[in-house]
């Protein structure tokens, strides 16, 4: 992450103590137990105590990220609000670290603030129903008029779609260079006409994701990020972010889809067999193996020597899920035969698993899909960890309009 | 030579499975099971008497005397397998398979031409995930001649006109057809074949077997039933392989067809290889089925057990390699999935099978 | 196979009755319990009864290859001596159809009758070093030399060699054509200066293959087989026998490897446990599953409608004979650690797997090697069965000695 | 924070395993191995003394005071990685891991210190395969101080000066140090650790403990030696799976280097991602028997049921994508392939292990 502007002395040599002074003229100023939730989180984000990692003037202080987790925890023991970071992943993960990088001082100004404090929900636009895991071969249209562009395109899974104010777009503005020279980046603007979401029901018989259908959008030439053409560069760092915040998850021993697996079996006698028990002890010691791999990561990251193991992370996840989760329904017998609720919901977060049998089996199916499928991941280690060849390309010279489809 | 029965199709068999695969790509497609199913309506009555009607399927293996179309499970597989490339929602596995086989077994003759006719629906009242070899099931109890009891759980309930009950009485286990029974529906993870659980308030019946023919019945229709269940998931994965190899054929990412990514060829292949194996297997198990051939328990042990994890990879793989698209409601690979899933557990998982198999070739767990 | 040369009347009309007569005349000329075993299978190889398929004058009658079973059946019951066809399969399996498709009649002649009394043995001569799956990139050389053929190079992996009399042998001879277009292909007398066999000793401990050095190696020019530049097209021919030949084998029920592990399982209780059970009961559906799927095929081929499944079936046997083996060591335990002899032995025939379950669980990890690996047998199946795209081809159009390596 | 050991590797523990690796790649390099196996002169007593004058290798957890390098079973962990990377036959498992663990469990002050400098090498006498939680041996019986019986397939016996001899008495357990014995070389599936039938006709011994206090030894020793085989294991996989991507890198067919092909690409990434799997757990084992952690036996069993599968898995991956040549005399992988499989039974299947742990995390394989 490039942090820019001006430092100040304190960013020349942080301490603790500072920042935690910091922290107190705040709570002085702004007590959470008198002040209105977002007024809090205003003031906290002027103070620079938003992400301590941003420039000052931009919700930070200039100085190490890693100190922000002594703002958070004296924050919270002292009981303030936080900004639920959960609701607003995209915002906080994906564009703002876009924003900094690539956009203008303007934009920061403008869209850093309300997206820290939520007041402003993001969204992602960048998976079309043709441009899954080639993301650079997209086709929505952005065509320059004037000051403004007018886009016209459909984007799909883009979860949030339906309560965001803003989304990362990115478009094909020049049809007639390869694919990954002629794309345009943008904020969009979730409320101007011609922007339609639908919701995308999936397997699980929720619509978690939206479809966004573009008619005509007008986007003030304002709210391009980063330079005509460059959009593919743009739209990488936003992904490399991605990447890195779903391999840091971790969970206890027994934890996840494992829990739900040993609680039936420990409280459902019954329900035992010696060949399942079989399955369960394989899937207990990959679980757990895994679990212990993913303490040896956040190891080598607070070493400051981060491995490659974080690729390892989510094909790890989602082979586990989706094996126990199957289990799961083997060893319920007649109860794994039934559903709770077919109902069509939106749901506010998304979650990886759940906690009811028959959805987690059906969810645990998007894990090697969502965020890179297994079959990326697996060149992306190939290629990047192991340093064998690439993929043979056809389509890297061939101008976007030309390639088969 | 061998002893084999045929594994193949005979001109018969081809003509029956042409004919059932037309009339189910013209009556249920998977577009219009899916709108049924949202409309909470999934039964389809008019595809079923037509099927019924026009290729005997209510009654494949019932004696022509006893108003069956005086075929064998052999048939009875071959429809089983198109509908298992189907999603209609027809009450094959309850009537035309669970219920026929106990009733033929138990030497029922008054019911049993209205079922395989089609024009009454029988269903056998046991949970759907019953394996063979379970104990004689006790949910139901009956005195005189009124059944007071709950089955959970049984498949096609719904659909039902008639139940064949299994039940204990002072003089111990017997099989019972009641006409008086309440059917509340399950929501079911396999939305194309509903469950529901059934209610006897001290309904009377009438009883079609008692004593070891009872338990005997519902054996030997719980073997039948895992046998043609095979058939079902076999054509499950062959319709979930075709599709998707149809699609990686037509997907193009990085300007090369996703056919031909060498890791995802290999996958299809290695999953053919599991298809051609069911293949065999369930072929192998409704012919043991046809002639009661001595091998039939071993024969349906293992078509059950391969081809419920050859269906479930089948439709996993589809939904993987169909990338977003195959998770997505307006897609049938969920409804593949989910009727797979369902599948592997009904009628015994393949661990139950694989245990069978164990007492049955003499390869016991225990330190002998 | 093509079969060429006049028909006979018999040909034109094959009954049993008239092969029988033949047999009885055979016999009655030459009684098997008086006549040297060799003059008797000249004398079979005469009278037409070597291959029934094969023309008149070549061991053969010109008639439906099926009706050979009856004549083996009726020399078999007669008590006649065989010609050993389990040591010299590469001859009769691989040369003699290459022989009888591409060679010229003086070599039909010359070739045929010996190789198939068993007089001289025959090995193939084609896998390099450099040259496995790809065997089209062979290096051997083979230079014109008035009305001789210089060759020069190294051929792997050579069966039977140092007992044989003859090798089918592929070469280069154009380097500055694709490499399609430069091979040809020879019968090479083994007993020429310059050829050299030594053993290649393998994981196992034993020497069933041996390495072939060929150096200025002079053969005449008739002994080519087919056209120059056409050897490509010739050993493809030669190869599609071979796999026709290993995907036919069957087994009974708890037949080959999984019949060592169910006995071991049943003679001795004390080494099971419950999760060795799952494992040994899933190997013995798969298995089982397999052999009904061999059952399968053959009903298929005896019903004139063989289907792909023949690929399935190599690709089954040796998945099952790895698993199964090394299940055993598994199983043994301390057993399991010992081996019977490490000695550099020559068997004198190929068994794939086997019976003492430390060589078992060695050689079987060949199986998925030898006869096309695992994964040229996946790509067949996925473009050939499946109707995949093949894969992308760098090597089409390159002159064989520009190709990276 | 979270009460885990580290697993990485200190600055230390990096030197050593960095020494190691340089020596055995300079004495020890795997066709000298083959040429030794050979020559039927399989023990490398030059390089196994070298390792124990430089790096300690002999005695690594042994106190200074009892002439060991006053180090913990962590650098034996670094070394065993290292040996499993190398093909060197050096008693170290038998020696410096097995019988000095159970040495120091017992408490033993006399004959320790001889090996943990490498002047002797002692050998603890059981079955290679005999696995933590196995019942106490009773193939040797004592009476008064003689010894008499035969153990089989003991790991190391060839190298061995002194055997530590688990033997049953009239009182008991007990466990011996015994010097006259004689050993019988078995042809061994992995090569390059050789084992041997040891039998002793009366000998004298000198008791080491007895009662509990051997049981417990025993046991110690077992499970210390399942914990450090699981980085033997680790070091083998990663060398397979570095020497196949080297491989695939060079190989050239059809014009493209091996290493292009997709399918072999995923096969490897997959590879990668077991082998990173298994080095979280060997870490996990060794830092929790160097603290003697009361997660010990849990962290030992999940180490020894992943690193036994994944250097199988990789030893195999190596020859089948090596082709002809991982199948000959004359490359390595056959050596890879032996000791990974004998390593998958040393000690404890991972069958066994698995089975231990559900014991020890009560996942109770019966109906309650």
């Amino acid at each position: 992450m490039t942090t820019t502007g001006p430092r100040t002395p304190a960013a020349a040599d942080p301490t603790t103590a500072d920042l935690l002074d910091r922290v107190q003229s705040l709570l002085a100023s702004h007590p959470p137990a008198e002040v209105d939730r977002l007024d809090f989180l205003r003031a906290r984000f002027d103070a620079g105590l938003a992400w301590v990692g941003y420039p000052v003037g931009l919700g930070g202080l200039g100085i190490p990220r890693e100190l922000q987790a002594v703002v958070d925890a004296a924050l919270a023991a002292a009981g303030a609000p936080d900004n639920s970071p959960r609701s607003i992943g995209i915002g906080l993960g994906m564009a703002a670290p876009t924003i900094l990088a690539h956009g203008s001082d303007e934009q920061k100004q403008r869209w850093l603030r309300p997206l820290w404090t939520g007041e402003e929900v993001w969204c992602q636009l960048f998976s079309e129903p043709g441009a899954g895991s080639d993301l650079a071969a997209l086709g929505t249209r952005a065509v320059r008029d004037g000051d403004e562009w007018v886009v016209n395109g459909q984007k799909v899974w883009t979860s949030m779609a339906h309560e965001a104010r803003w989304g990362i777009l990115v478009t094909r503005t020049d049809p007639d260079v390869p694919k990954h020279a002629g794309m345009t980046y943008f904020g969009c603007d979730m409320h101007v006409p011609g922007v339609d979401v639908r919701p995308l029901r999936q397997a699980t018989g929720e619509a978690e994701f939206n479809e966004v259908f573009l008619t005509d959008v007008r986007l003030p030439d304002t709210d391009r990020i980063g330079e005509v053409g460059n959009g593919w560069r743009v739209a990488t760092g936003t992904l490399m972010n991605e990447r890195v915040a779903i391999g840091g998850q971790s969970a206890p021993r027994e934890g996840g889809m494992l829990g739900m697996v040993t609680s039936v079996w420990r409280e459902r006698p019954e329900l035992r067999t010696p060949g399942l028990h079989s399955e369960l002890m394989e899937q207990w010691v990959r679980a757990e193996a895994s679990r212990i791999t993913g303490e040896r990561l956040r190891q080598q990251m607070a070493a400051g020597t981060p491995g490659p193991e974080g690729s390892a992370a989510k094909l790890m996840f989602s082979e586990l899920n989706q094996r126990l989760s199957g289990l799961l329904l083997e060893l319920l017998g007649e109860q794994g035969l039934a559903y709770d609720d077919w109902t069509m919901r939106r749901p506010k977060e998304v979650h990886f698993h759940g906690n009811r049998p028959g959805y987690s089996y059906l969810r645990a199916k998007g894990n090697s899909i969502e965020g890179g499928t297994t079959e990326i991941l697996l060149n992306i280690v190939a290629e990047r960890v192991l340093g064998l060849p690439g993929e043979m390309r056809v389509d890297k010279d061939v101008p976007w309009k030309d390639l088969p489809r | 030579m061998t002893g084999f029965p045929s594994l193949l199709h005979s001109d018969d068999e081809q003509q029956l499975r042409e004919t059932v695969r037309r009339q189910l790509a013209a009556r249920a497609d998977w577009s219009s099971v899916l709108r049924r199913v949202e409309a909470d309506d999934p039964y389809d009555a008019d595809t079923w008497r037509t099927l019924a009607a026009q290729t005997g399927a209510a009654g494949l293996p019932v004696p022509e005397e006893l108003g069956g179309a005086g075929a064998s499970w052999r048939e009875t597989a071959v429809v089983a397998e198109e509908l298992g490339r189907s999603l209609a929602v027809v009450p094959f596995l309850g009537s035309a398979v669970l219920a026929t086989a106990a009733l033929l077994h138990a030497g029922e003759s008054e019911l049993l031409p209205q079922v395989a006719g089609g024009e009454r629906t029988a269903v056998l009242a046991v949970p759907l995930s019953t394996w063979p070899g379970s104990s004689f099931p006790t949910s139901v109890s009956v005195e005189g001649d009124a059944l007071t009891g709950r089955v959970t759980s049984v498949g096609d309930a719904g659909a039902a006109d008639v139940l064949l009950v299994p039940a204990i009485g002072p003089d111990g286990p017997s099989l019972w057809a009641v006409e008086a029974f309440e059917v509340t529906p399950r929501t079911s993870l396999d939305m194309t074949r509903p469950l529901g659980d059934v209610t006897l308030s001290g309904s009377s019946g009438r009883r079609v077997a008692e004593g070891a023919a009872a338990e005997a019945a519902l054996q030997h229709a719980l073997m039948v039933g895992a046998g043609i269940l095979a058939s079902e998931q076999l054509g499950l994965a062959e319709q979930c392989l075709e599709t998707t190899i149809a699609y990686l054929k037509e997907r193009y990412q990085f300007g090369r067809p996703l056919g031909s990514y060498q890791a995802l060829k290999h996958r299809l292949a290695s999953l053919w290889v599991e298809v051609t194996r069911a293949r065999a297997t369930a072929r192998y198990a409704a012919g043991c089925l046809a002639t009661q051939d001595p091998d039939t328990a071993v024969a349906v042990a293992v078509a059950a057990a391969i081809c419920s994890d050859v269906a479930v990879l089948a439709a996993e793989e589809c939904v993987q390699l169909h990338g977003g698209l195959g998770f997505t409601w307006e897609h049938p690979a969920h409804l593949w999935l989910k009727r797979a899933k369902a599948d592997q557990i009904a009628l015994g998982t393949p661990d139950r099978h694989r245990a069978a198999l164990a007492d049955l070739v003499d390869l016991p767990l225990g330190a002998g």
